[in-house]
This record gives structure tokens, sequence and C-alpha cells, in this order.
């Protein structure tokens, strides 16, 4: 009698086709991961359509600066007699979308230069990691002060250095993440195909990294905002008395005694806005490190 | 023998790593667009006054030139003097460096034990309530930036709720910055609690590692109480990563300080940093630019070799 | 003529770079330069005269009462130590003649005093300055006599060598504190007549070098001094201890002034990082006084029962000024169209949260000859838009400079540019850094934001209305006026109405036709704790009463 | 017999946290003093379970629910964390599967020895109990002197690690020891050399040892007796020779004969499909949905144990029916076509490994047609070797013909067809397919990459999906949701969708469970013999090389030591090396006949 005609019991109960769930899917399982999402969802609505709401333009003069009751406000006015609801709704797009910018640019720049550092190992290795390992010498926030007093405010040179600095970060996370799948067979398999290097990076490394590197995209958007306010805050407006939730809280600081709510608003909004991308960023790493002990007990 | 070859090793990338700094330093404020002389003597300055200026810091030499020279004052401890009095560098910055490195150590002194203790308990409680807890208030208190965090607690104790510490530091010229320790106290928090969460995670995740590892289940078959097993089995192998840790610390405050300085009026560097980025005083922000990168550098190279230290396969590999 | 008046240019620069980048609030910086005090709802009611006797600021009163005698010498517990919080940074100088930020200004009045003095109507006076008597022969010739019995810190007299010595060093071209007093005096034109007498020969005559010796900067130092003195030495009531830029200056009573020992026994000047921080550690406690207290403070501290506000009007201005020989500011209707756009009684509660008062397009707001009859300008779009249609520019659309190392410029542009829409004009606000800002495009841009301090008439125009004026922002006169004739013929004039005949005429066709938008004056805006005696709010030029006169009269009530 | 029970394990059961899915359930085993049991089972029957349970431990996630545990008499389930303390590491030890990962890399060797006896106040001084250190390192074999205690682990050998793991366990005299498969990981040799001490130890000592392993060649040199555990049950247990000879459930038969021996020529036969995981068990016999013997009772309910003869039990209905289990296919009859040129030559061969040479000047051939095994153990140079063949190893000199055309180094630079006709199957099936790609995807991926379309490629991957025994239907799945032995079938399948010439197989069934291991072998002759493949097979598993090669090549330190057809090297060795290989090589045969 044969072994093999034993029929797999796989086979006779046929299981629903699926992919293996993704970090984000058994994210969305924790109770942080879902408030962290709501948090994100409400804020970003508001950062985008929040303007639309708004009951006074993003500059109107409406009464007394500083004035936590003024008639026609809910929160009273700013430094500079403005609604500071209005620019509470008004002020979270441009921070945003720096933000996810700057994370954006550093995610390809990073994932790229760690993939071909981990991907390549020796001499190629060592130079690329070296320069990250310099570049991480240079604080983020010195550089920003420097080059933003030098150049000037301008939202491409926030861009620019936000992701110059956060690209090391990722590129190091990246390559953690990348050498031990390097190692899998699977990618020699491919290689014996004689796949393309940069198929190779890909197509077999790429998608193998993403649960460490959704989870590192979450924090650096994380500190990113927090790096882009800060800079609001040390007073670098790429717009002239533009809303922008960090440059508010530095206006409105002076008079946290008075008014609070220029100052708490935004703070709250940014504040809010962290920590909804730092719950989804805790629940990811959570969930990743979850799925790599399941796979380690294989 | 092999660690002296590792430190030097490790020294010589850490000069490599200065010296490409310095370049980018100095480039960058070569970038200036406006002229740093024009800028420090105002609207009112002659072209006769700019041209004076120019000479007198050697503005006026081509860039290697400029480049060299500042290299070797910055070598023989004479890192040039500043565009705004004419004082030398290290005179008006020798205290306030002082200052700032006693608030970083004591930030450290505070923030380093306090993580650990944290780190490890959330982790020996992993996803019991304290553990919870810590997650997500560590959560909230990082992704409260420094200058909020900073401005309602002076709020909180010092000006409109109670009035319990002061709300700046006033350290007195040429006294020990030990000299106002009620002062220190609110700087302090606001360091702590905005350096703690963020170690404190990593320290958790490390311990987590270390716990879960078998050699921690041997030591619990071999019937080790749990004290031993935690103090002697885990904690020596979550040490390692933890230098790693401080290292991170201190980086993170060298930045920090900036803004807590600037928050309770801290003599310091982080204060003589924003004026000097503020006036284009660029010896000066040259000078405190290459001295926070060497504070991270040497605190690299320290976590570096304590991990060495500390963990018998690197050292043992090393003889 | 150009004169004098270039001393108060530190004054005025003394805003820039200082209070900038992390500062506290915005508008905070722009506290300070001038002088006139106001309830808190508002400049536009101008409660206080320029006269300056009592001034009510906010609810707490005033201390010393409105005379200037009640808190003479003799008066007040003797002892104690003044701290004052000042906005303050590395930078910082000291130096008997000379500042280059506001609390430069703090620690020269300390140590210096100044040859004339203004009183509180801004007259010319001799109280707290060191000339007993100075003799106009004629708008060209002039004859010091110094007090007698002064004695500088180190228990030498003070001489006309000291008085000549210091004319001399502000002559300095090397050391460049004062240029355009050049253009006046010639280092050949002081002669000494006896110990206590020069006479002064000027290259041209000006009446405005009265003015000129008034400066606070106008000051007598020792005869040799230098700044990098170890010992600074001058005859103000307390003596200088210790100084470290960015942190604090300690000055101890100088039992031996002429004027009668000062009740203190020490002053500190502290330095602070920003507004937020002085402001934190004065309501805590810390300090007794604060200089520049940020207007969105001055609620929390007129409620605060044991603090008293101090707001005293200034003369200083912050103008948006306009080319006149450059398009489209070449065609006077733009002009005048520009100076309708503003909602001046909004800008001022916008820019200076009300402290302060609104302007008419005219400066030398403390001055005799200030012109109060002309017609208050108001906003008026529709005669805007009607005389920018006229001029054929209904679609206008031009980019207006402001620096960013001076807190409040952009932020008025900004205030500007929104009101412009209304006329249909658009205002971009381009904001540069203050190096180039200031650096060779200034006074070339066609439009742009400036600040001033406080001067009288004549000493203003020398500074920004002439064609070679110091700062011709506006390039003021127009190519076919006779104003430059007028203002020759007005400084040689010593007659004071036929001096104010001519200054009329002038500030009629600048109030015409000229380049300034002037929508406001700012106050000063101090505060200390309520036993802080001596302390009055007037007007005035520099903060806290004018520092006390270098605190001479200042005790603590405790 | 009661009274010499030293453990004494009744219906014991352990279920996973808060769901009450058992992992184990109804085990009930005793140990004698100086006996050794073993504890059979493929991966995920529990048995790891069952021996931390007898330490009163559960991992995390898991607990002891009902059951008892006594140890010369005393209870130690009931016991406060306190008293298990006491008994951990004194009474009963533990001596893990991996010594370098759960030694501590912190501590001393010799601190780890004396912290126990210091715990567990061993002797009455300090000098006693460093004393009972000296002592008990030579008990095990090594080394006693101060500078050998004071090394860290990473220091020593595998097997050294191993030894210290024994000594810290027979440390303090234990009554009890377990030892969860000591040996995996070590080469043959270090392996009889752990076992030799672990007998010793036990027989001198009158310890009583639970043996967990799924190595049934070691068990039966090593074992008393044998409990066989299957999705977490014991279904037969009794004396090593009656488990071995007269095995009477139809897994325990399928076991032995799955299991390869180095002293038989029979070939091996496998069993497809996979134990029930917790929570998905069924109400009757587990082992129903992989029976032949299957019947309706046996779906309905769990046969209780019940005795063959004394000393041996099996829950089964069906024990001892059943014919002998033959293989499937007949052995490949070896063709000796000589006159055409060998498919793959490999001449002179030096390879490196990151600048140290580990191959040194290799020769030998794989004749068309034929499956050369390559055996050495750990460090011998196989797979460096291998990998140069396959290009995935590019530092390497001297020639590589294919076909009688030299290859390139790196598989980068070999032209397409010469790519597709050289085929490697991976060691790990856990590490070899791409986990986001379903096995459609990755055994078409071969003919995409070489150009092939779409719909081609699919349609070749199905047919190659059934040609290794899985249908088409497997083509839209993940790995994931595979078991070892499908994922490995599928990595066989995407070598062989390219039609090769040459299929190089590296240690394709050491991450397998013996049952698949054997499915695994019976493919591949199947394959040999139905396409003429030329193969390659990499093995440290020498029993293994009977069951499917025709020639053997040793290696050792990277030089070939012996090579020839596979009966003369096994049977009549000619080096010292491959005797002492051969002699270390457990063998049930031979351990059955020493009886």
């Amino acid at each position: 009698m044969s072994t093999v005609d034993t029929p797999p019991p796989t086979a006779a109960t046929p299981q629903p086709v699926r992919k293996p769930d993704g970090v984000f899917k058994v994210a969305l399982r924790m109770w942080r991961t879902r408030i962290g999402v709501v948090l994100l969802v409400i804020l970003v609505g508001i950062a985008l359509f929040g303007p639309y709401f708004a009951p006074y333009g993003e500059q109107e003069f409406v009464g007394q600066p500083n004035t936590r009751h003024v008639e026609g406000t809910l929160l009273g006015t700013d430094y500079f007699g403005q609604d500071v609801l209005s620019r509470a709704l008004h002020g979270g797009r441009s921070i945003l979308l720096l933000a996810v910018a700057s994370t954006a640019l550093a995610l390809v720049f990073g994932v790229a230069i760690g993939l071909v550092a981990a991907y390549n190992r020796g001499r190629l290795d060592d130079v690329l990691m070296r320069s990250m390992d310099i570049s991480l010498a240079f604080p983020q926030l010195l550089l920003a002060l420097v080059a933003l007093t030098t150049i000037g405010p301008e939202p491409w040179l926030i861009v620019a250095i936000v992701a110059i600095t956060t690209t090391p970060r990722i590129a190091r996370i990246t390559r953690g993440a990348a050498v031990p799948v390097v190692e899998r067979d699977f990618v020699g398999a491919a290689e014996a195909l004689g796949e393309s290097r940069t198929r190779i990076l890909w197509s077999e490394l790429l998608p193998n990294v993403s649960g460490p590197l959704l989870v590192e995209a979450n924090l650096r958007l994380t500190y990113s905002i927090g790096l882009i306010a800060s800079l609001g805050f040390l007073g670098f407006a790429t717009r002239v008395n533009a809303a922008d939730w960090g440059l508010m809280v530095n206006e409105n600081r002076i008079a946290l005694s008075v008014q609070p709510w220029g100052t708490v608003l935004p703070a709250i909004a940014i504040a809010l806005l962290t920590v909804g991308t730092g719950l989804i960023a805790d629940g990811l790493s959570r969930a990743s490190a979850g799925i790599d002990r399941a796979k380690g007990d294989q | 023998m092999g660690i002296l070859k590792l430190v030097l090793r490790r020294l010589a990338l850490g000069v490599l790593t200065l010296f490409v700094v310095s370049l980018a330093v100095f480039l960058l404020s070569q970038a200036l667009p406006s002229d740093p002389a024009r800028a420090v003597l105002g609207r009112e300055a002659t072209e006769e006054n700019v041209a004076a200026f120019r000479a007198q810091y050697g503005l006026d030499q081509p860039m290697i030139k400029q480049y060299t020279t500042w290299i070797k004052g910055l070598l023989s401890g004479e890192p040039g003097v500043s565009y705004s009095n004419g004082e030398p560098i290290m005179d008006f910055l020798g205290d306030r460096i002082k200052n700032s490195l006693f608030l970083m150590f004591m930030g450290s002194l505070i923030s380093i034990p306090l993580s650990l203790l944290i780190g490890s308990y959330a982790a020996l409680r992993r996803d019991k309530t304290f553990d919870n807890a810590n997650s997500v208030s560590s959560l909230i208190l990082a992704a409260m930036p420094e200058f909020v965090l900073g401005a309602f607690l002076v709020v909180l104790f010092a000006t409109n709720v109670w009035n319990i510490f002061p709300a700046t530091i006033r350290i007195r010229p040429g006294e020990p910055p030990w000299s106002d320790m009620k002062g220190m106290i609110l700087p302090l928090l606001t360091l702590t609690l905005a350096v703690t969460p963020y170690v404190s995670r990593v320290v958790r995740a490390s311990m987590i590692e270390v716990l879960e590892s078998d050699y921690v289940e041997m030591g619990r078959l071999k019937g080790l109480p749990e004290r031993t097993v935690l103090w002697r089995h885990a904690m020596p192998n979550a040490i390692g990563p933890t230098f790693q840790v401080m290292a991170l610390n201190v980086a993170y405050m060298a930045g920090g300080v900036v803004v807590v300085e600037s928050l309770f009026n801290f003599p310091g560097i982080g204060l003589a940093m924003r004026d000097a980025v503020r006036d284009v005083n660029i010896p000066v922000v040259q000078f405190l630019a290459m001295f926070i990168s060497f504070i991270y550098v040497i605190t690299n190279l320290a976590a570096d070799i304590g991990t060495i230290l500390v963990t018998p396969r690197l050292r043992t590999r090393l003889s | 003529m150009a004169d004098d008046s270039n001393n108060t240019v530190p004054t005025d620069r003394a805003l820039t770079r200082r209070q900038i980048v992390v500062g506290g609030s915005a508008a905070a910086a722009l506290v300070g330069l001038a002088a006139c005090g106001s309830d808190e709802e508002g400049a536009t009611t101008e409660t206080t005269a320029a006269g300056g006797t009592e001034t009510t600021a906010g609810g707490t009163e005033t201390t010393a009462g409105g005379t200037e005698t009640t808190a003479a010498s003799g008066e007040g517990k003797k002892g104690g130590t003044l701290r004052v919080a000042v906005v303050g940074s590395t930078n910082d100088i000291i130096d008997g003649q000379y500042i280059v930020a506001k609390p430069d200004q703090f620690r020269l009045v300390m140590g210096w005093e100044p040859i004339l003095c203004y009183d509180s109507d801004f007259n010319i006076s001799y109280e707290h300055a060191l000339a007993e008597n100075v003799e106009t022969v004629a708008a060209d010739h002039y004859i010091i006599t110094l007090k007698s019995g002064i004695k500088w810190h180190n228990g030498n007299p003070l001489t006309a060598d000291d008085l000549i010595y210091s004319f001399e060093r502000r002559l300095d071209p090397d050391l460049g504190l004062a240029p355009a007093l050049s253009q006046l005096l010639d280092v050949s034109g002081l002669t000494k007549v006896d110990d206590l007498t020069v006479d002064i020969k000027l290259k041209q005559p000006a009446v405005t070098f009265l003015n000129g010796l008034a400066e606070y900067t106008a000051t007598i130092v020792p005869k040799g001094y230098t700044r990098e003195d170890a010992e600074q030495i001058g005859t103000g009531p307390f003596k200088l201890k210790s100084f470290t830029p960015g942190a604090e200056s300690v000055h101890v009573r100088n039992d031996d002034y002429w004027g009668g020992a000062p009740l203190l026994d020490e002053v500190q000047i502290i330095d602070f990082a920003d507004a937020a921080a002085a402001v934190n550690a004065f309501t805590s406690g810390q300090v007794d006084a604060i200089m520049d207290l940020p207007y969105a403070q001055a609620e929390a501290v007129k409620g605060n029962g044991d603090l008293t506000l101090m707001v005293s009007e200034a003369g200083s201005w912050l103008p948006i000024t306009m080319a006149i020989d450059q398009a489209p500011f070449d065609d006077v209707r733009v002009r005048q169209a520009m100076r309708l756009i503003p909602n001046r009684e909004q800008m001022v509660q916008q820019v200076l949260s009300g402290f302060g008062s609104v302007g008419n397009d005219m400066y030398g707001k403390l001055d005799g000859s200030y012109p109060k009859d002309l017609p208050q300008r108001e906003q008026d779009i529709e005669a805007a838009k009607a005389l920018l249609a006229e001029a054929g520019q209904e679609n206008l659309t031009i980019d207006l400079f402001a620096p960013d190392d001076t807190a409040g410029l952009p932020e008025m542009a900004a205030a500007f540019a929104e009101m412009a829409k209304e006329a249909g004009v658009t205002v971009n606000v381009k904001v540069l850094d203050g190096g180039t800002y200031w650096g060779e495009q200034y006074t070339k841009y066609t439009f742009a934001t400036s600040f001033w301090g406080t001067r009288p008439y004549l000493n203003q125009v020398a500074a920004g209305s002439l064609k070679d004026a110091v700062y011709p922002e506006t390039h003021w006169p127009p190519a076919d006026s006779d104003f430059a004739d007028k203002y020759a013929a007005a400084i040689a004039e010593t007659d004071q109405e036929k001096r104010y005949a001519l200054i009329k005429e002038m500030q009629t066709e600048e109030y015409e036709d000229g380049g300034n938008i002037i929508w406001g004056f700012n106050n000063l805006l101090d505060a200390h704790a309520n036993y802080v005696m001596g302390l009055e709010a007037r007007p005035n030029m520099l903060n806290l009463d004018h520092f006390g006169r270098g605190m001479k009269r200042v005790w603590l009530d405790v | 017999m009661s009274e010499h029970v030293t453990l004494d394990i009744r219906d014991l059961r352990i279920e996973v946290d808060g769901t009450g899915n058992d992992i184990v359930d109804e085990v009930t085993l005793q140990v004698p003093r100086g006996q050794v049991l073993g504890l059979v089972g493929e991966s995920g029957s529990g048995k790891t379970t069952v021996g931390l349970a007898v330490l009163g431990h559960a991992r995390k996630g898991v607990a002891i629910s009902s059951g008892s545990i006594e140890i010369n008499g005393r209870a130690l389930l009931s016991r406060s964390a306190k008293d298990l303390r006491a008994m951990r590491g004194s009474l009963v030890t533990y001596v893990p599967q991996d010594p370098s990962m759960s030694l501590n890399p912190a501590l001393r060797i010799g601190t780890q020895i004396l912290e126990v006896l210091e715990h567990h106040g061993f002797g009455s001084s300090q000098q006693e109990r460093r004393e009972r250190v000296e002592q008990v390192m030579t008990e095990v074999a090594l080394p006693n002197d101060r500078d050998f205690l004071r090394r860290y682990p990473h220091q020593l050998s595998g097997g050294q690690q191993q030894r210290v793991g024994l000594a810290m366990a027979f440390a303090c005299r234990p009554a009890v020891i377990v030892l969860d498969e000591p040996t995996t990981g070590l080469d043959v040799s270090t392996q009889s050399h752990v076992l030799a001490t672990v007998r010793d130890l036990c027989h001198q000592h009158g310890v009583a040892a639970l043996y967990v392993t799924h190595d049934l060649a070691v068990v039966a040199n090593l074992a008393d007796r044998v409990a066989v555990m299957y999705a977490g049950r014991i279904v037969e247990q009794g004396p090593t020779k009656a488990i071995f000879d007269n095995a009477q459930h139809p897994y325990t038969r399928h076991l032995t004969a799955a299991a390869p021996d180095i002293n038989s020529d029979e070939p091996v036969i496998g069993l497809r499909g996979r134990a029930p995981a917790p929570g998905k068990r069924p109400a009757g016999c587990a082992f129903a949905l992989r029976c032949e013997l299957v019947t309706d009772e046996c779906r309905e309910q769990f046969p209780v144990e019940r005795p063959v003869l004394r000393d041996h039990l099996v829950r089964c209905f069906q024990a001892g029916r059943g014919e002998r289990l033959t293989p499937a296919q007949t052995p490949v009859s070896v063709r000796r076509d000589s006159e055409s040129a060998p498919a793959l030559q490999i001449r002179h061969v030096d390879a490196a490994y990151t600048g140290h040479q580990v191959v040194h000047d290799v020769t030998f051939d794989v004749p068309r047609g034929q499956c050369v095994a390559l055996v050495g153990e750990s460090g011998s140079g196989k797979t460096t070797l291998t990998r140069s063949v396959g290009g995935l190893h590019r530092e390497w000199n001297g020639e590589i013909l294919l076909d009688g055309v030299a290859l390139a180094r790196s598989s980068r630079d070999r032209p397409t067809a010469q790519r597709l006709s050289i085929q490697y199957v991976f060691q790990n099936p856990y590490s070899s397919l791409h986990p986001r790609r379903t096995v459609g995807e990755s055994v078409s991926r071969p003919l995409r990459v070489a150009g092939a379309s779409a719909r081609e490629a699919s349609h070749a991957a199905a047919e190659m999906l059934e040609r290794v025994s899985l249908t088409a239907a497997y083509a839209s799945r993940y790995p994931d949701q595979l078991s070892g032995g499908e994922r490995q079938r599928v990595a066989i399948a995407r070598a062989l969708v390219c039609k090769p010439s040459v299929l190089v197989c590296d240690e394709v069934t050491s991450a397998l469970d013996v049952l698949v291991q054997a499915a695994v072998v019976e493919l591949l002759v199947g394959l040999q013999r139905d396409l003429g493949l030329s193969m390659l097979f990499v093995t440290h598993n020498l029993p293994l090389v009977r069951s499917l090669a025709q020639q053997v090549v040793v290696l050792a330190d990277g030089k070939v030591v012996e090579a020839g057809p596979t009966e003369q090297v096994l049977t009549r060795p000619e080096q010292e090396y491959t005797q002492r290989l051969l002699a270390d090589t457990p063998s049930i045969a031979a351990a059955l006949a020493a009886d």
C-alpha cells in the first residue's frame, strides 16, 4: 500500500484562499490601533477640510487680541486679534502636508539605501551605513535651525531637512529588517533564477520588510509632525501670519495665562495627531512582533 | 590589546564623523545668502566698516584658508572669537558649557534609572495594567513637544496654579550650575518627562527580548528565585542595549536643551545656540554645532565601549 | 540739518535681531519704541496727554505721583536690591555712549548721564543732565558749561577735558558711534574755555544740535574711556560691579552721586532669553520689575493686585514706506490711495493690542511742532479705489517687503495686505532675513516696512526725509519740491515761532504727498511689583520711566 | 513495580490558557529509577510540553489544568511556587534542546553550575560545592580546571555546551531528569558521546530520565522504554524492543517504517498530512485523518489505553491489524550508462567563505540519471560547494561543468538555459518560499523570468504541482497555509518546472519530521526514476543516503575523504573517517540486535 495515496487532509477540506494577514490587519484588532486610526482620521479630516468649516478667514481680524470672550467667537482671539478656532481649523493643513511629504521622501530614500546596503553587504554596506551614522551625528533640530536661518523658511527646505535627517533612521531600520530576509532562501532562489538586482530588492525584499517599515514610517511621521511643529514654535513660518499649529503655540504662548485657547487648542491638535500616529505605530509594532513570534515558532 | 584596537577604530570613525560634520557646518555657513558682516553690523554700517569687519574675521581669505584656520583653532582649543562682541568664544561659552553639561548630567541621572525601572517593570508586567497604562501615558507624553510640556509645567507649578517652584532658573555668572537647585527642578522635570517615555520604551523592548530568552527560562527551570533570575540572568544581558539607550538619551537631550533652556532661561549652550543662529554669529554657530556633534560622537563611543565591556561575547572575542 | 539725531538710530536698531526668532510673542517685541499712556481698551481714547502729568495705567495706580519731585532723595527706605528682567542676549554690550540692543540702554543710563535732557513735556531740561547751561550764541555756535562738583566713580572731578574727549570719541570715524554728527561738527570746532566750559563751533547752522545734546547717548565719559576698560567709569547714580552678556549686570550704589546718594544698594539687570521666560520670572516673583511687558500679559498684570502696569506714551512708529520716485508710487494718487487703505484703529488694535495711538501719516509725535490740527486720515476704500482708478492702477499687485528679524513688521505687513484686498490691491508680503533686508537693498525697496524711534520733527527729517538723509526710505522730497530748502532754513532759525511756521509748511506737504503710511504710534509697556516705589508712567523715550533716570529715586517698600 | 517508580505522571492535561483547548491530555507515564523513557513524537505533538510539566513549568499562554505528577512519591503540581522552586534544579532537572540559547551568555559556566548548588543548599560549604562542580565536570567528561570553568558559553563548542547543560542537570544529583532533544544540531560523533554520557550517568546514579526526541534511532539506542505521542496523547508505550519489533498502533508502525537506518537497505516509507493542532482535534482518534485502517468507530471516539502485553499499552481499535507497510515504488534500478558524459562534473574546486578556504580541490562527477549524495558533518564545506554549483556563492576557483560546459561563477553570469538546467532546492522550506506569493506564482516564476507567457507558466506550474502530488488547487494558496512537507513539495515543483538536467538538493529534509521526510524522499526517488533526473543530494544524514543515492561522496574539512557506490561506502568503508562516522551513527537495527 502506498503512503502517498492517502489524500492530504488539507485538500479534502479546502481552506478559503487568503493572503497571510498583514501587519495592519493584525494591528487593527488592537484597541490602541483603532483609537489611533480614529484620532488620525479626525485630525486629518480637520487639517484637510477644517478651512471649509471655519467661521472666519485665516487672517481675519475679529476683535481685541488675546481675549477669551469676543462676540462671535467660540474660543476668543489670538495674539493678532484673529479667531482662534478658525486659525486652528486652518492651521493643520500645512503641517500635515509637510510632515507627510517629508516622511514619504525619507521613506523612498531610506528604503532604497537600506535595501541596497542589506543586499550587497560588504564594502558598499559599510560605506552606506557609516555615512548614515555620520549624518545622524548632526542633531536634527540644529540642522533645521541653521539651514532655515541661512536659506529661509521655504516649504521645500523644511521638507528636505526633515527628509534628510529622517532618511538615515529609516535606512538603518530597513537594513536591519532586510538582512535576515536576504539570508532567507527564497532570495537565493531568485538569484539562482538570475533575477535582476532591482527586481530582487523590489519584489523579494521590500514586501518582506513592509511590517517593520510600516511601524517605522508611522513613528517617523510622528516625529516629523513634532519636529515641524517645533520649527513653527521656533518661529519658522512658511507664509507670513499663516495659520500653523506649531507657530500658533509659539505666537500665543505668552498669553497662556490670559487666553489659554490660543496655545492649548493647537497644542492639543498636535498632541492628538502625534498620539494618533503614535498609537498606530505602537499597534503595528506589537502586531509585527506577534507575527514574527508566530513565524519563529514554526 | 583587542579592546584598545577596537577603541582606536571607533575613535577613528568618530574623528571621521567629526571631520565630515565640520565640512558640512563650514559649507553651510558659507552658503549664507546674507553677508554676515552686513548682518552683524546692521543698517548703519559703512562700506569701510564692512571691509574692516571682513578683514578682522578673515572673511576675505580664500575658503580653504578659512577652513584650515578654523579647524586649527578648534584643535588648539581656540575656536575663534564671537562676531557680536569680539570675545573669544571659550570665554563666554565656558560657563554655559558647564551649565548645560550639568543639566544633561542631572537629567540623565534621573531619567536613565527611571527609564530602566519603568521599562523593566513594564516588560515584567507585560500586557498587564501597569504596562498598558505606561504605554499609553508615555505615548501621550512623548507626543507632546517639549515646549508644550514645559509651558504647562510652568503654569501649573510656578505661575498660575501653584507658585511652588521658580519659573526660571538663575545661575549667576561665575557660580557653579548647582547654585540654584530649586530652579533646576522644572527644567529637569521637563527634560525627564520628555526623554523618559521614549527611552523606557526602548528598555521595555530589549527587556522583553531578554525575558523571553531560553536562558531566562532555564534559570527558572534551575529553580532559581525570581530575584536571581531577573538581576543575575536577565539584567546583565539587558544592560548592553541599555548603553545604546543612554547614548540615545544624551543625544536627545543635546537637542532638547535648546527648547528647555529657552523656556526656563537656563544659561547654557542651547540658548547660546539660539542667539547665535539668530544673530548670524557664525563662529559661535559653527563651534556649537561641532561641540554638540562631539558630545554625540563621544557618547556613542562610550556606549559602544560600554556595550563591549558588559557583553562577554564581544569582550572575549577581542582577546 | 543732518545732525545728532543719528544718536537715536541705535535705539531703533535695538529692535533688530534682538527680539526675533525664538522670542516670545511676536508683537511683544514692538513694545518699547515710544510713549503714551492709554487705558486698556484703547489707544483710541488717547486718555493721556503728551503733557505727561498723572498717568493712570490700568487698574493699579502708578506709584510715584504726578510731579517729579515727589520721590526725591531723602524720601523712601534705603537699601535693598532691585531685580529687573530684560530680554537680552550674549550680544549685549555696555558702552557709555552707544547701544546695540535695548538692555544696553538700561545699562548705559545706570552709569552715564547726558549733557542735556528732556523733561516730560519733551522740553529741553537740565535736571538730569551734566550741563549747567548751554548758551546758543548762534545757530552754529554754542557754549556748554558743566555743573561743578560732579565726581566720576573713581573720585576724579568732571572737567571740560572729559567733555571734549566725549565729543572726540563720538566723532571718531573708527568707532562709528555717531557718524552723522561729523556732518555738523569737527574736532577742530571744540575749544576748551576753562575747566568747566567748552566753546563749540558747528560746520553749519543747526538748532537741532541742542536736541542732539539731550539724547540719552550724548553722555560724557571720562577722558581716555573705552568700552574695553576693566572699570567702567561714569558719573551716574550706580557703579557697574559686574557684567556678563546674556546673563546679568550688577550695579551698586554710587554714594558720592552729585544728586545725592540713591536709595537702593544694588540693581540687578537680569537677561532673559525670551519674553515668556521674563514674564514667568516676573509673575512668580523672581524679579521685581520687567522691561517691555508683552502686550498679551497686560491684562494679567492689571488683574493682579500685587503688580503695577506702566503704560507710557512714546513717539516711535512703524511706517509702511513707499518710494515716491518709483512706479506705481511715482503717481501721487497711488500714494494717497494707499494711505486711505488701512483701518488705523484696527491696526493699533491688531498689531499693538491697542497699546498705542492712531497715526496721521505724520511723525514727531512728542515734538511741540506736531500738527494736531491736520484732519485725521481715516480708512476710505471707495476713495482709494477711485484714486487708483484715476491712476490706472485698479488691479494693482505689488510686493511688500519686511524683515524677519524685527517682530511685528511681517505681521503689520500681513494686516495691511488683508485690508488692501478690499480695495482690489493685491499685496504680496515678502519676508527677507534681517541681514539681507537691511543690507544693500535697504532704502531701495519700492514698498517696504520700517521702524523709527522718538525724535523731534527736524531731526527725523534729517534721518529719513531728505535726499541725503541717513536712511532715505521714501526718497522724499519730490524733485520739484522746495522741501529741502525749507528744512535748511528751519534748522538755521533760532526763533521757535518762525521755525514752527516753516515746519508747518513742510509737514503739510508730507501729509498730502509723502511716502510714509504712519498708521500709529506704540506705547511703552513695563510692569513692576507694587513695593517698587518711585517709577512713574509718563510720556517717555525710554522704558521704565527712563529707567528711573538711573534708578536714583527708586526704593523698595518692603 | 510502583515502589520503584521515581517519576509518576497521571492523567496530565495541559491547555491553552483561556481557550480550554488541550495541548496534552490523558498522559500517564511512569519512569522507574535508573531507567530512560524515550518520549517520541513529531513536532507539535506536545512532547516538550509534557517534559516541561515534569518540572511544574508551563510556558506563557499555557497552563497545566489537571492530573498529577509525583517524584519519589512527592506531588509536584499542588506545590507553592517556592516549594516548586526548591524541587526544580535539584530533585528534577532539565536539559534543554539548544544549549547555545539556554546557557546565559553573560555568565561564566562555572558560575552557572555553582549557582544551582548554592540555591539548593547542596553540601555544607562553598568548598564542598566547588568540589562538586569539579566532580560533575569530570562526570560529563569536561575539563574541570579553573580556566575552563571561567569560560563563557560562547567559548565552548556545541558538544561542550551540551555537556555543561548536563553538568548543571546532574550537579544536585536529581531523582528525575528531563532531556529535551539534547542532541539536535550536534554532529553524530558528538551526539554519540553525549548519549553515552547520559546513559552512564542515569544508570550510575539511579536517575529516572525522560528523554524527549523525534529521533527514533537515538531512542532505540538509549531508552529502556518508549512512549509514542500523537496530537497530545500517548498512543502507544512499551519496552523499546517491543515498540520497534512489534508496533501495534498504525502511527507507530508508520514512524518506524519512515525512519531510515544505516544498517538496513529497506527504503523509507512516508506518510502525508499533519497532526491536527490544539483546538482542531477531532472527537475521535486524532490519527484517524491519516490512518489507512480507519473505521467509523475511530472517528467517533478516542480508544482507551489497553495492554497488548504486560508493559505494552496501546490506544487503538485496530491495534495490531494491517499488513506490513511496503514501499509504493520499486527502488531505482541503477542505470550504468557510463558511456554518456556525466551531467555534472566538479573539477578541482577550491572555495572560500569570507576569505577562509573551506573547500579544497574537490573533484567528482554526477553521472547522468544518477543521484550522488554529498555527505559531511557541519563545517565540512558541503553547503559552500553546493552553493557554488548553484551559482549562489562566488568565491570559488576550479571548474564546474554542466553537460561538459564550464559554468560561470555567479548564476547571473550564466545563460538562461544553463540557469534553468541546474535547479536548487533549499534546506528550509519555511524560508525558501516568498511568504507573500501564492504557490502558483512561486512555481511559475522561473518560467516567467525565462520569458514564458503567464498562461504557459501557470499551466506548467499546475502540471508540476500534480507531479509532486499536490493538487492544482494549491496554486492559489500562500505558504503559511501549508505544512512543511507541502512547502518542500512546492519548492521541488518550482525546481522541476524548468525541466532541469541537474537537481541540487541541499539538506532538503533536515527541517522535516521523519514521516514527512520519508514522503519527500519517496517523491524524489519517484521523480528520479520517472524523469531520469541527475541529482546532487547534500546531507549530513547518512542513513537517509541509502534510500535514494547510487553514489556517495564523503566530505570532511573541505576535502573528499571517500567516494564510491552507496552500498560499498556504507557497508565497506575504506577510510577511517568514514568508518568512525558510520560507527557513531545510531542505528535501530543495531541497537535491537544488541539487546
